[in-house]
């Protein structure tokens, strides 16, 4: 099981703040994590396609496509920051 | 060092006065603060909301202090960042940075600002007369941030 | 475009709203204090007077400003400079400026304080336990003021 | 008639902060206007020394020793300023 979250523009597109999922064998690491979300089709195929800023942070911190992704983790996905 | 984030207002005059008690070894106070403008891209702004990333944001900002702390010698440095639903002319958020000597609270304070933009997680919702809408990323808060990375790194 | 010579303190909180008070259109604000330390050059301070050149200093502060305002896309600025004897931790000079982003309002404000540090008539005396003496100018100030210059002028 | 004024450690060493000067027909400029001043001695002949940092503003602007002096000008004597 992991926690996926989801902020602003994301979290109103998909209508979900955040989900547990039980994350199937083949997927490892934020890569694999992103085309499995994307396999869902329609918002989740748009808004995660490659040609989309989308940022994703593991535990809290900043992750990249190469991020391991493991049971208990909390992955975030949401579009580059605006604050301040 | 601290790191606040608040849906309620703040006092600049009190928070800096704060910061400084108790050290008379501060010889400059360089600060920061955002404000909410009426006008943006030319579309007039009536409200905007501010949400982030419990958890995330406290952990972002405290990394980006520490950087701070460790590239410059400052004495003491404050970050407030207000979330929620904020009005134009109302305040977004504070930097405040202490140190002996000017140069060093100048560079933190923007140092620390550049890197909020690009690197907290806080995302702004403007409601405008056609609508409401996300605001978008910066590609210049980017390349900003950008300049504090050593060339040669 | 405020320039201020007293002998009385300055209240941060108060001059930043005054100087923001009606422009909506401001999205950027920042600021920097000066301070008396206690500790120079390993030397116990424990009090200061400055003296300047009545006249010139306000002509010199309203140029530096001016050209703060030909350089940068700022709002507003202010300088409060005061003189006369002060204790550790008391104020020295306050610099603000105003500006729809943060870069120019950043860029002006620590541009003004170094051309206000290198060419604004104003002396300081350190009153030490060994003494009082004319505390002398930095070439370090020399140096930071003349990062503004373009290096093909 | 030129006004001469002399600021922090000038003033002090000077023992004097203001003086009404009738300059000689030979002081034009502030290069003869600090050497007719050295020619007094004591304080003025070590303070105003070529090998020492001192600045001059007429009417209240930087100069330099080529600047011109007439009647009438304010002209003062200071050491490299060190507010803020």
């Amino acid at each position: 099981m992991i926690t996926l979250l989801y902020f602003a523009r994301l979290r109103e597109t998909f209508g979900l703040s955040s989900e547990q999922a039980n994350l199937p064998a083949d997927v490892a690491d934020i890569r694999s994590l992103t085309e499995w979300l994307r396999q869902r089709g329609g918002a989740w195929q748009e808004e995660l396609a490659q040609d989309k800023p989308v940022r994703v942070a593991v535990n809290q911190d900043m992750a990249t496509p190469d991020t391991s992704v493991r049971d208990g983790d909390e992955v975030a996905f949401f579009p580059p920051v605006t604050g301040g | 060092m601290t790191v606040q984030i608040q849906t309620e207002d703040f006092d600049l005059g009190a928070e800096i006065l704060n910061l400084r008690r108790g050290n008379t070894g501060i010889g400059a106070v360089a600060s920061f603060v955002g404000l909410v403008r009426d006008l943006n891209h030319s579309t007039t702004v009536t409200e905007m909301t501010l949400e982030h990333y419990p958890g995330m944001t406290e952990k972002a900002l405290a990394e980006i202090v520490e950087e701070a702390k460790r590239r410059w010698n400052i004495i003491d440095a404050l970050v407030i960042h207000r979330i929620g639903p904020l009005k134009p002319t109302d305040q977004i958020v504070l930097v405040a940075v202490s140190s002996a000597h000017r140069g060093d609270a100048f560079a933190a304070c923007e140092f620390i600002m550049d890197y909020l933009k690009t690197r907290a997680p806080f995302w702004k919702k403007e409601q405008t007369e056609a609508g409401a809408h996300w605001v978008d990323a910066r590609e210049s808060d980017e390349t900003t941030a950008q300049r504090w990375t050593a060339p040669s790194a």
